[in-house]
């Protein structure tokens, strides 16, 4: 607000103080609540606008009582929520198993082309019941035991919403209720004085967007905004800003069907030529780890045991030299295809892999290509190029469940895949079908395998986010604030 | 009768008594007067005479030899990475002169860098701005002279033009072909053509109701030929000038696509590119966007200094604002005598 | 400078002295230095008289008139001499002083009509621009005189035309109006440049008519500026005629007419087509002037002189009083008092 | 209406003849809602091989008009034009550039008529640019060039000069210089003299008359100058408000005029010698009506002191010297020459003037 | 003059149509907004579905007819990302960015008018030869450079403005600042220009003669014969605002008919696109219109039917080429 923002640039540090404002990358297209697995839908919306009946605690990893106090199953395919009682939504009316059912239904059995449909769940439809006003039953078509994490990521919206059309204004029984978008500007929600749970400590929390990195922490060191998001370490934070792990693993995808790819002895090389450590260390400030798969630690699934590969130019250099004794064509060009700007130095990070790949004796030509260019890369059917082709990915696993990751990325036919095998396959779909211990085991044994016998990553890194926060807020971010940031959670600095 | 021929060589007015001075007005005779007869002084000389614009010329020159020689030069170091000297500021005669502009964020050598740019940078600009300029003015000069249906119909074509996003169609560039410095150099060629097509259609439109138009018709000459013997030369001058405001727009508008990522794409780089890519590190390597942006800015200073001067030089009207006050004079001074 | 004329006041005269020019040098600025294009130009205007200066084309009349009226382009400057006007030197006032003069006192009517007015502002308010820089009058004050004066130089409907544009009006209309702007305030002193070149006989005779009441209505001193003898035969009273930048020759018109002393005007007087000789060849001066890059030494007319030697190749002859009242340029003007022409002087 | 006669000194050698060229402009609308500029209403010319023609008339009454039109610069609404019988409107291709190699014109303005970026000799070759079959070589080109220079008066030195350089005469030569270098039969010259001062326009003048007079060329010489036209032309054809009101032999018309605008002109006209300037000067009133709209009837009513009532209802008639009442005098140096198919003095006007020396006769006899 | 703005009404519309449909070809060339919109792992039948929905399965003449039958009826169909009405969002974004670029190009005249003509009294001078390096400095220095560096100088080290955003008259300051260079440094070699060859047409002479003095003979004489073509270059650079200041906008978070066009452009919303490609286009043939308009304010000569004989007197005048129209951006 024009006050707000006038007595920001007097001072900085004399912000109104019941209102939090945050500055985003970009303006949400929508606040549809089918659509908020999308970063920037879901940052405003999720647990803050609109809520889901179960929600993964980013910290531990564990599933948490929200709309839903209990579920269960007995045989993974059934499952049965009990709702929460006393809940109302933003426009008054009471929350029941109706407006849930309604939710899942809209949301993966309809037509309307919800984002989380696909992201979320697979072909398949859900079969939903409501038993009683509390009570409700999903059934899934083969057994599914993280039936309940998938739910997580719907959030729930009255039963009288739309099922053709998506909603730009959401109403929700979260925190806060949106109370204006000027579109193009601001958004602004305020404090839902009708929430169930405990109230948030801001009475309102107003959200702008500027694209340029170096703007949103001027916004913070400036005092017009309390939180920034997607910073990165150039942009010249400082003391407010603060780092988190925020589950991206960036990764070199290589294809296989052409020379030099074709080989696995070139990919191999690919992963000991690239300066992971290096890179961590001068290009992310040592912050970001080294990464040795495409999950992070904290994700169900995470194999511990396994090391990066190390940086060994001399072995690349080798394996080349081996695979082009054997007749492989190494000199083929391969393209690294990168998107422009989809993380912080991105371009750099590009330049230094074409650099340290040609000194492993590789040809590669860098790609640097738009969104949507870049998508017919990474997503199946891929474009043909030229020549093999590398893409660089980052993946971000945001449910904390490798088969999010493995399903995508690792089987042979896999939306965003580019080869895999057999084996890997029937691991995969052990790994998916199991629970609990054997569970984490068996993506950790899909995870060693690929790094053994498939090699069709090479991994850099997992990413470390940044935040920049006013000294007058108190907010810790986790690996999820990129993706759902929990205004609630804020309070005012002692 | 022997009056009209009076003047005639051979038969000057004073007959036999023929001395010479006397022998004409218009044939100097003393050597020092034929030295200065050329009354279209020579272009160069002018050019020295002017500082600034000479200076224009030297710059411009340098940055042209930069362009041709520099990649081949320094094309390695400006792409030898360092990770362990990344961001090294400049001016440090420690860090070697490879270094002396300060290394970026890779640890390459930003003067490498900067001078491999150069090149880019030029033909990016010249060619769009060549293209534009002959396709624009060609046009606009057929445009004008014809007037009529022609002129209307290439009106409304530039106004398409000038309504028509560029972005979009730099967009589409990208998209159906590929990000190339070819493709960039066809959008800001294409963009740019409506500019010299008016300008060249309103000054041959002038053109082509003068009189010595006329008198070419007369003969029987041919549209083409009057536009290349008459117009084209008139408007030469003006689209040269335009041009090379064109210049500083077309290195502006190939950052501004940089800066947008639909421009230049790594690992090419040119100076917008620089400046684009070291925005993102002012705060902490100034000298990653500063350099880079002053060659922008001096080139483009320079190319007007001189774009200045030409048009005053090759503007007979004009011409006299080249001399310096009181430099020379070419006065006479003969005491003057009562005699009887 | 010797060559500054006296141009005694002659007392209980009704014609007093308006302007005094002497010595007047214009240099000009060219890309290969400095030239001179009007060197030591002098004469005197008198109050209800004309005096026309007469020349070639390109022999510094205009050049002159503007010094005079310190208007001259960037390109050019005084470099010397006085210009006097009811005894103040113009060339020593403030540019201040002078914006004073200007309009006020010293009128000027531009050679090229057809484009000197400004072409966006209705001939009313141009017309009326000089009484409010210099009288402070309202707009609608400053139409009403616009339209008098519009009324007095005889354009008819003044009152719908006021708000005309100048691309309205035609030549001689334009013409009538510059004057009209140029005796707006009653100067003491109308320079009128070429005021009738453009036009045809019919529209001269009205512009010269108009001039000529002008002059007698308010007794101011006309200099004319003309290339055509029988205008300046027909409406001086003096003429100064000028050859490459300098003045050749002066003195009342009848009189330099009938007895030329310079040969350059002699020349000039022979090559009139003249009714009589009809189909014949005409007489002409050989050559042309010399270009201002090169003035020769000595005599500037030496080059195109049938009658130059020697000393007119080292010496520039100086305006000398040759006969009474008239005065010429020329070490030989002596030789011109004759009926005799210049090729039957020579031979 | 009865056309003008018009006919040249010798009836059998017509170099051109116009008959009846009407051309109309398109302009903004003027206050009487009328957009069309009749430039030239109904023109009759006629011009003999070897004769001068001269065209005077008041600024705007359309001279630079039919100029242009002749020259197929403007496209006349109606009427014909024939040169030696060919009608080059009709013309294309290779028979059009060899009519065009036949006419020529030099412009009125010798500063805008000249490219200024271009040199003397290069203007003056421009036509062989177009005109390639006329001199082959470039030797022939070079040697033709020196030619010309020579012809008008500049040395082969100034082929190198820019325009600027040289003074109006000399730049006027070059103009002449340009349109003789196809050799024409015909020259039109649009003001020739008026931009330049007396000594040079001896020179061009001079010039023009020595061309004539060893090349055989025709002239039409437009002019305002009248004591010019009076020295160069043989016959003349006076112009008004887009019409010619009267033409005759140049000495017919300026001794002897018919038409009271003739008259005022002649007495409007500047003179050297005070004893040629007429008593009484006739100064007309007012200016030339807007040709967008013409007075009805004569179009000289409006500043004619013999105006009458029929003058705004009927276009006058043209009338012969002899219907005038006037004893037919002739040129002596036509008559000299044998022809006695002698040109015509016509005039359009319903009184036209009295012979000026039966009226002085009368005068003597009155007093 | 009526007559005549219709026929450059009539003329005009043709272009416009002409831009429509090229924007809409054009856009289609760029790939299927599929990918962008649906999951990474859509199935093909939920891509058949979107294409069914958005009309997308059509042949490109059938969406055509469809776009421009909706046009007709005022329907300019719906954004793909927002789901909102296109024209709505083009609607709200343009008003943001024509207020920026009215603004500025005030600003940028007013400057230009004040700092060109000051230069134009003395070509060649010391003041001119500085009023070119500051114009070509100004008009060459990439705007979003100079943007981050205002935020950084501006907003954060003197805290005088806010760093971005639309709220209140300060934020307004950096990106007019930023916005305003180039114009202004354009404009002033195109016054500057204009201004020579005015103040040396013969009527200044004439002014002079009456006693005017020199602001007199600037601002009345010279500065309304000089406009014509200092007008003609502002509008071009007008133009370019108007089709989106679009590193600007996307800097200070303006939320402009620029960021939403090139969104629209990187998202394949071709619906909003291609609306504000129409509301720009409008905007850009009214304003050449107006233009058109001021010329004839300015110079009472420039009437459609009298520029022929303007032509010829302005011709034959002319002794050497008028060589004074100066080069424009
Ligand atoms: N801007 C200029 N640059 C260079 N030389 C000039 C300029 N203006 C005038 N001259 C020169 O100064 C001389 C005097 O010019 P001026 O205009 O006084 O001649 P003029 O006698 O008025 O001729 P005209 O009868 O043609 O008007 C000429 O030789 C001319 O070439
Ligand atoms: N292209 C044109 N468009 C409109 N009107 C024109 C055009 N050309 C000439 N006119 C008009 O036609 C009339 C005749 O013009 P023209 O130039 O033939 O006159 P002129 O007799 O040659 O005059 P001057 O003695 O001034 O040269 C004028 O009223 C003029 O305004
Ligand atoms: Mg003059
Ligand atoms: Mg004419």
């Amino acid at each position: 607000s024009v006050a707000n923002s006038g007595a920001a640039t007097g001072g900085g540090a004399a912000a109104a103080s019941d209102t939090l404002r945050v500055v985003l990358q970009q303006e949400p297209p929508t606040l549809e609540p089918c659509e908020s697995n999308l970063t920037s839908t879901g940052v405003v919306d999720r647990s803050t606008v609109t809520e889901p009946l179960v929600e993964r605690n980013p910290s531990t990893g564990e599933l948490e009582p929200k709309l839903a106090t209990e579920w269960s199953s007995e045989d993974n395919k059934v499952w049965t929520f009990k709702l929460r009682e006393g809940v109302k939504f933003h426009d008054g009316s009471a929350f029941t198993a109706e407006d849930a059912a309604a939710t899942i239904d809209r949301a993966v059995n309809s037509k309307l082309g919800c984002n989380v449909e696909g992201y979320v769940f697979g072909d398949d439809d859900l079969g939903v019941e409501v038993v009683d006003d509390t009570t409700l039953t999903v059934t899934a078509k083969q057994a599914d035991p993280i039936l309940p994490l998938r739910v997580s990521f719907l959030e729930v919206v009255p039963a009288e919403t739309s099922a053709t059309e998506k909603v730009r204004e959401p109403i929700g029984t979260g925190p806060y209720k949106l109370e204006s978008w000027d579109a193009g500007q601001k958004i602004t929600l305020a404090r839902f004085d009708g929430y169930w749970g405990e109230q948030p400590a801001y009475a309102k929390a107003e959200y702008q967007w500027r694209s340029e990195g170096s703007v949103r922490a001027a916004m913070i060191t400036s005092g017009e905004a309390d939180i920034a998001t997607g910073l990165s370490p150039e942009d010249n934070i400082g003391d407010l800003g603060v780092p988190y792990p925020n589950n991206e693993t960036v990764a070199i995808r290589m294809h296989n069907n052409k020379a030099p790819f074709n080989d696995i002895r070139v990919r191999q090389a690919v992963n000991y030529a690239i300066d992971k450590e290096g890179i961590v260390a001068s290009l992310y400030g040592g912050r970001d780890k080294v990464a040795a798969q495409l999950v992070p630690e904290g994700v169900v699934g995470h194999n511990a045991n396994l090391s990066p590969w190390a940086y060994d130019a001399e072995k690349a250099k080798q394996l080349v030299a081996e695979a082009k004794a054997d007749g492989v064509d190494t000199g083929a060009q391969v393209s690294l295809v990168v998107r422009n700007a989809q993380f912080p130095k991105i371009q750099e990070l590009a330049q230094v892999i074409q650099e340290q790949l040609t000194q492993a004796g590789l040809n590669v030509k860098l790609k640097m290509l738009e969104t949507s260019q870049q998508l017919t890369y990474q997503v199946r059917p891929f474009a043909e190029d030229e020549g093999d082709i590398g893409l660089m990915i980052q993946h971000g696993n945001q449910a904390g469940d490798a088969a999010f990751t493995v399903d995508q990325y690792m089987t042979t036919k896999g939306a965003q895949s580019a080869f895999g095998t057999a084996e890997l396959d029937a691991l995969i779909k052990k790994a998916d079908a199991a629970t609990g211990e054997e569970r984490q085991k068996a993506f950790e044994d899909v995870f060693a395998y690929q790094n053994e016998n498939v090699v069709q990553f090479a991994h850099i890194s997992h990413q470390t986010g940044m935040i920049g926060k006013a000294a007058t807020v108190d907010y810790t971010p986790n690996s999820s604030t990129g993706d759902e940031l929990r205004v609630a959670e804020a309070k005012p600095a002692q | 009768m022997s009056q009209t021929t009076q003047d005639l060589p051979g038969t000057g007015p004073d007959g036999t008594k023929k001395t010479p001075a006397g022998h004409s007005a218009t044939e100097p005779a003393s050597p020092a007067r034929r030295e200065a007869k050329s009354t279209t002084p020579n272009l160069f000389r002018l050019l020295l005479r002017d500082k600034f614009a000479c200076s224009g010329a030297v710059v411009l020159f340098v940055v042209l030899l930069t362009a041709a020689f520099g990649p081949a030069l320094m094309g390695d170091l400006a792409t030898k990475q360092n990770l362990l000297f990344a961001n090294k500021a400049p001016f440090n005669p420690a860090n070697g002169w490879e270094y002396f502009l300060g290394s970026d964020s890779l640890g390459r050598s930003v003067l490498g860098r900067l001078v491999v740019a150069t090149r880019t940078t030029l033909l990016v600009a010249v060619p769009a701005v060549a293209v534009a300029m002959l396709i624009g003015s060609l046009w606009g000069v057929w445009a004008g002279y014809h007037r009529g249906w022609r002129e209307n119909a290439s009106m409304r074509i530039a106004d398409v033009i000038m309504s028509f996003p560029s972005l979009l169609l730099a967009v589409v560039v990208l998209y159906v072909f590929s990000p190339s410095i070819a493709n960039i150099v066809l959008i800001l060629a294409l963009t740019r053509i409506p500019i010299y097509l008016r300008t060249a259609r309103a000054e041959s439109a002038e053109l082509q109701s003068r009189t010595f138009v006329d008198a070419a018709r007369t003969f029987g000459a041919r549209p083409n030929a009057i536009i290349v013997r008459h117009v084209i030369p008139v408007v030469t001058p003006t689209i040269l000038t335009l041009a090379t405001l064109e210049f500083c727009y077309v290195m502006l508008a190939e950052s501004s696509l940089s800066f947008l990522g639909i421009g230049i794409q790594p690992p090419d780089v040119s100076w917008g590119l620089l400046v684009s890519q070291g925005r993102q590190y002012l705060q902490t390597a100034w000298w990653l966007s500063i350099f880079p942006g002053l060659a922008i800015v001096i080139t483009a200073i320079s190319a007007n200094l001189l774009a200045a001067w030409l048009r005053i030089a090759t503007d007979p009207s004009q011409r006299w604002r080249l001399a310096v006050p009181g430099r020379k004079k070419l006065i006479t001074r003969i005491p003057a005598k009562e005699s009887k | 400078m010797t060559a500054t004329i006296e141009g005694t006041q002659r007392p209980g005269e009704p014609h007093p002295v308006v302007l005094r020019v002497a010595g007047l040098d214009v240099d000009i600025r060219t890309p290969s230095g400095e030239v001179r294009a009007v060197s030591g130009a002098g004469f005197i205007a008198r109050a209800g008289q004309t005096l026309a200066l007469l020349g070639e084309s390109g022999c510094g009349k205009s050049m002159t008139a503007k010094a005079v009226a310190g208007l001259l382009d960037p390109v050019a400057h005084v470099s010397g001499g006085t210009v006097e006007l009811d005894g103040k030197d113009l060339n020593r006032m403030s540019a201040k002083q002078r914006r004073k003069v200007a309009g006020a006192e010293l009128g000027i009517v531009f050679q090229d009509a057809l484009t000197v007015l400004n072409p966006v502002y209705p001939v009313g308010v141009q017309l009326g621009e000089a009484f409010r820089i210099h009288r402070g009058l309202s707009a609608k004050a400053a139409r009403k005189e616009a339209i008098a004066l519009m009324r007095r130089v005889g354009i008819p409907e003044p009152e719908s035309r006021v708000d005309a544009f100048p691309h309205q009006f035609s030549g001689g209309m334009r013409q009538r109006i510059l004057i009209a702007m140029a005796v707006a305030l009653s100067p003491k002193l109308l320079i009128a440049d070429e005021p009738t070149t453009a036009l045809d006989v019919t529209v001269q005779a009205q512009i010269m008519d108009l001039l000529r009441r002008l002059r007698q209505e308010e007794n101011m001193a006309v200099v004319l500026i003309t290339h055509d003898l029988a205008v300046v035969a027909e409406e001086a009273d003096d003429v100064s005629v000028m050859y490459a930048g300098t003045v050749a020759e002066q003195g009342p018109v009848e009189q330099v007419f009938a007895t030329p002393r310079h040969p350059y005007t002699k020349g000039l007087l022979e090559s009139v087509p003249v009714d009589a000789e009809r189909g014949a060849s005409l007489s002409s001066i050989p050559g042309s002037p010399p270009e201002l890059k090169h003035i020769p030494a000595g005599c500037v007319y030496q080059d195109r002189c049938p009658l130059a030697r020697e000393l007119c190749r080292q010496e520039r002859p100086v305006l000398r009083e040759v006969a009474p009242g008239q005065k010429a340029a020329c070490h030989f003007s002596e030789l011109l008092a004759t009926d005799e022409t210049l090729e039957e002087i020579k031979s | 209406m009865t056309a003008l006669l018009d006919r040249p000194h010798s009836g059998a050698d017509v170099a051109l003849e116009v008959r009846d060229v009407t051309k109309t402009f398109q302009v903004a609308r003027s206050a009487s809602g009328n957009n069309r500029l009749r430039a030239l209403d109904g023109i009759n010319l006629t011009v003999g091989r070897g004769e001068t023609l001269g065209l005077v008339g008041e600024s705007g009454c359309g001279k630079s008009t039919l100029a242009r039109t002749l020259m197929l610069l403007e496209k006349p609404d109606s009427g014909t034009v024939a040169f030696e019988g060919q009608d080059p409107f009709g013309l294309k291709g290779k028979e059009l550039l060899a009519w065009r190699r036949r006419v020529q014109m030099v412009f009125q303005d010798p500063f805008a008529s000249l490219n200024a970026r271009m040199t003397a000799g290069e203007i003056i070759s421009e036509p062989w640019a177009t005109h390639r079959s006329l001199y082959q070589t470039a030797r022939e080109r070079e040697a033709r060039l020196h030619e010309l220079l020579q012809l008008v008066g500049l040395r082969p030195s100034d082929a190198r000069k820019s325009p600027q350089e040289f003074s109006g005469g000399q730049r006027q030569r070059i103009g002449i210089a340009r349109a003789l270098a196809l050799n024409p039969e015909l020259i039109i010259l649009d003001e020739p003299v008026s931009a330049l001062d007396l000594s040079v326009q001896a020179q061009v003048l001079n010039l023009l008359n020595e061309l004539q007079e060893k090349l055989g060329v025709s002239y039409i010489f437009i002019s305002h100058d009248l004591s010019v036209v009076r020295h160069v032309t043989d016959r003349v054809a006076v112009m008004y408000l887009g019409r010619i009101i009267e033409s005759g032999t140049t000495e017919d018309v300026f001794e002897r005029p018919l038409h009271p605008y003739t008259a005022a002109l002649m007495s409007a006209s500047p003179k050297l010698d005070p004893a040629a300037r007429p008593a009484e000067r006739i100064v007309l009133r007012g200016e030339l009506p807007s040709p967008l709209d013409p007075p009805s009837g004569c179009r000289f009513r409006t500043r004619c002191w013999k105006a009458q009532d029929i003058c705004a209802q009927q276009a006058p008639p043209a009338t012969t010297a002899a219907q005038a009442g006037r004893v037919h005098l002739g040129t002596p140096h036509l008559r000299a020459a044998g022809t006695d198919a002698a040109p015509v003095h016509t005039a359009e006007c319903h009184f036209p003037l009295e012979d000026p020396q039966k009226a002085g006769l009368r005068a003597v006899a009155a007093g | 003059m009526l007559t005549y703005l219709r026929k450059r009404i009539v003329s005009s519309a043709l272009p416009l149509v002409v831009v429509i449909v090229g924007v809409f070809a054009l856009a289609r060339l760029t790939g299927n907004p599929a990918s962008l919109y649906l999951p990474l792992n859509a199935t093909d039948q939920m891509r058949a579905d979107f294409a069914a929905r958005n009309g997308l399965d059509q042949p490109l003449l059938v969406q055509m007819a469809d776009y421009f039958g909706g046009v007709l009826q005022l329907d300019f169909g719906t954004s793909l990302r927002t789901g909102e009405s296109a024209a709505a969002m083009a609607l709200r974004a343009f008003p943001a960015t024509l207020q920026l670029a009215a603004t500025t190009m005030v600003i940028a005249i007013v400057l230009a008018v004040i700092v060109g003509s000051w230069a134009a009294l003395k070509p060649n001078g010391i003041a001119d030869r500085i009023c070119s390096f500051v114009s070509m400095a100004a008009a060459s220095i990439p705007d979003f450079w100079l943007a981050i560096v205002g935020i950084w100088v501006f907003a954060i080290t003197l805290g005088w403005v806010p760093t971005s955003g639309v709220a209140g008259a300060a934020a307004w300051v950096l990106p007019i600042g930023t916005l305003v260079m180039r114009p202004f440094g354009a404009l002033v070699q195109v016054v500057r220009g204009a201004m020579v060859s005015a103040l040396a047409e013969p009527y200044i002479k004439l002014a002079r003669s009456k006693g005017a003095s020199q602001s007199r003979v600037v601002t009345r004489h010279a500065l309304r014969n000089a406009a014509a073509p200092a007008l003609t270059v502002a509008g071009d650079l007008t133009v370019g605002l108007v089709n989106g200041a679009v590193v600007v906008e996307t800097i200070f978070g303006w939320p402009g008919i620029g960021k939403l066009m090139i969104d629209s452009i990187l998202q394949r919303d071709f619906a909003v696109l291609q609306a504000c490609v129409l509301l720009t286009a409008l905007a850009i043939f009214v304003l050449n219109i107006v233009i058109d308009l001021l010329y004839a304010l300015l110079d009472p000569r420039v009437r459609p039917a009298s520029a022929a004989s303007r032509r010829r007197a302005k011709a034959s005048r002319a002794a050497v080429p008028a060589q004074s129209a100066p080069a424009n951006a």
